[in-house]
């Protein structure tokens, strides 16, 4: 067989320097499909090194790779390389999936909280006429888009909700007076664009 | 050049039990056989399986005796063809009918060269009856040869692996995109629905104040629920801002969102969070 | 976006230096689990590097990996990383099932599709001077090696075969061009090198 490599894994002989042994980790490590435990590890030098040693090289291979595009990390059933968070972008650029979208109820309560601001739960409550779920408030608190305010003086002292800074920045908008006026909205809307504006589309 | 003249090798002139010389190669006496031609009949059986079928058994043949494909002596080679097809089903080898087929074509050409040779018309070259079987025999080793050519071609899984490395989809939190075209149509959601398009329209001015509504409520929230009127206002803003900044302080003490107090004239103005006063109750 | 993980793919600035660049490709390319071709890479910039540049920073990246144990290199279908020949045994001490190695049948069926491709089963066999057994030919169909690409219009319509794209990348090739040159048949051989050809030896 002219193949460069030894047919028989037998044959493969044991590196000799821990430079050679980190090669053949990352060889290893950077084609497998799963993480590695340390006794599959050993088991690719034939149980001649020992797990310490392994354990040694791996912390040292972590370090060579850090700021580098990967990481090379420790998880529940071994160690594995995988791609840093900040290329998960360019990525996502070659396989583009839908981006995810918003329900009805919390875009309206977004909506709600930034013309009406400062308002509380039961506010947007009466203005959409529905129950607000805690969840829905909870979305845009995460998002950062929305944060408590103060508290009416009224039984029960609820929440005041308005939008931040953030929400600002996120929509592009320099202050709440660039969002598009209410008045402009015709309030006879003509009956084909009233159903683009149906349920269907939250 | 005669059939005699040229034997391929002494195996069927042995299996023919003729006597000496065994063979003759380019007119040279063979007197023994030689060694690689005893095959233990175990061997035999492995070795005729590894033909991958006749015209591989004939290549065989042809190179192990250094006879120009070009040229080949049809009656040894024939002869030891029919020697090693015996053989095969003398061992109950499942005989292929490829094999037979050669068999047979090799012996039409055997007989078509003993006959004479038709009279060619003039100047016509006569095609020699062994012209189709040297073309498919440099055929099909151009191909075994290539084959073994792709195989030595470093080859993935065998030679190499292909390198993935896992991408932890997670960790790309997509969030949903919000345009301001989103909440416009939010909002006439909402206005449809609840029909109240006459009692919510919102004012652009209105909605800078409520924006400074939010501005004052924090900053009150930051500084302990309690801070003085006047450290409320940054004069480089503006009048505008100011103007804006200050309707949204009466805004808010209308709405008893807030409390100013003074405990005398000139006195300072302290501006007082209503649910801070509340708590402390 | 003040987080080191953009959000949102649109959001993944385009780096701005040939290092940030090739630290991208890498990303993309070690976890990619396809060979990628320059329009896809291109893509990955939201099409802002032109492909003169993909292709200097990809040979750079090719070459800063020579005596590394993985190395980048261009194929049919695109550019992919690779573990080297030389790895192999270890690799192999993970995964003891047997690496696919085909029969003298499977090879020269191979050869045949490969250099007079498209070929039918018929020209196959006429060439090998055997029937060619499905077996055969569905084992280079599993692999993705051959495809069926149409059929002759002679009597029962036979298949026409022919090698895929994936054929070319696993064999580390860019094109069919690339394949080993056929070789000129000499009529007459010597006594040894018909030896080295029997079939024993296969």
């Amino acid at each position: 067989m002219p193949t460069a490599a030894p047919d028989n894994p037998a044959s493969a002989a044991l590196p000799a320097s821990p430079e050679e042994l980190k090669q053949v980790l990352e060889a290893v490590l950077l084609s497998a499909r799963e993480p590695l435990s340390l006794p599959e590890l050993r088991k690719v030098f034939a149980d001649e090194v020992a797990t310490d040693v392994l354990r040694l090289l791996l912390e040292e291979l972590r370090r060579e790779w850090q700021g580098r595009p990967l990481e090379l990390l420790p998880v529940a059933s071994g160690w594995r390389f995988r791609t840093r968070a900040e290329f998960m972008p360019y990525l996502e650029r070659l396989h583009p999936e839908k981006p995810p979208r918003y329900s009805r109820a919390v875009l309206e309560t977004l909506a709600i909280i930034a013309y009406r601001q400062p308002v509380t739960r039961g506010d947007i409550e009466d203005i959409r006429g529905v129950t607000v779920a805690t969840q829905v408030i909870r979305v845009l608190e995460e998002r950062g888009w929305v944060d408590v305010v103060g508290h009416r003086d009224t039984p029960g002292r609820p929440a005041l909700l308005a939008t931040t800074r953030k929400f600002l920045d996120d929509l592009g908008l320099r202050s709440l007076a660039e969002l598009p006026a209410l008045e402009q909205i015709n309030p006879t809307l003509d009956l084909s664009d009233a159903q683009r504006q149906t349920p269907a589309a939250g | 050049m005669t059939d005699a003249s040229v034997v391929l090798d002494g195996t069927a002139a042995a299996a023919e039990g003729i006597a000496s010389p065994l063979a003759r190669i380019y007119g040279e006496p063979l007197a023994e056989l030689p060694h690689d031609l005893y095959i233990p009949p175990d061997a035999m059986a492995v070795m005729l399986d590894a033909f991958e079928g006749p015209l591989d058994l004939l290549l065989y043949l042809i190179r192990r005796a250094n006879v120009n494909v070009l040229d080949i002596p049809m009656a040894p080679l024939t002869d030891q063809y029919l020697v090693y097809v015996e053989a095969m089903r003398a061992r109950n080898l499942e005989l292929a009918a490829d094999y037979l087929v050669m068999a047979a074509m090799l012996i039409e050409i055997k007989s078509r060269m003993l006959l004479p040779r038709p009279k060619a018309p003039a100047g016509d070259e006569v095609e020699d009856p062994r012209a189709e079987l040297v073309r498919r025999l440099v055929e099909y080793e151009q191909m075994k040869r290539a084959a073994q050519g792709i195989n030595e071609l470093p080859q993935a899984e065998r030679d190499f692996e292909w390198v993935e490395v896992w991408v932890e989809k997670a960790l790309l939190r997509r969030l949903p995109e919000v345009s301001v075209a989103d909440l416009q149509d939010a909002w006439r959601g909402i206005l449809r629905q609840a029909r109240l398009h006459t009692h919510h329209l919102v004012q652009r001015e209105e909605l800078s104040v409520r924006e400074h509504m939010g501005v004052i409520l924090r900053r009150l929230r930051a500084a302990g629920g309690f801070v003085d009127f006047v450290d409320l206002f940054d004069a480089s803003l503006g009048a505008p801002v100011l103007v804006v900044h200050f309707l949204a302080l009466l805004e808010l003490a209308r709405e008893h969102l807030l409390e100013m107090t003074q405990a005398e004239a000139f006195a300072p103005i302290y501006l007082r969070l209503v649910d801070a006063h509340g708590s402390s109750r």
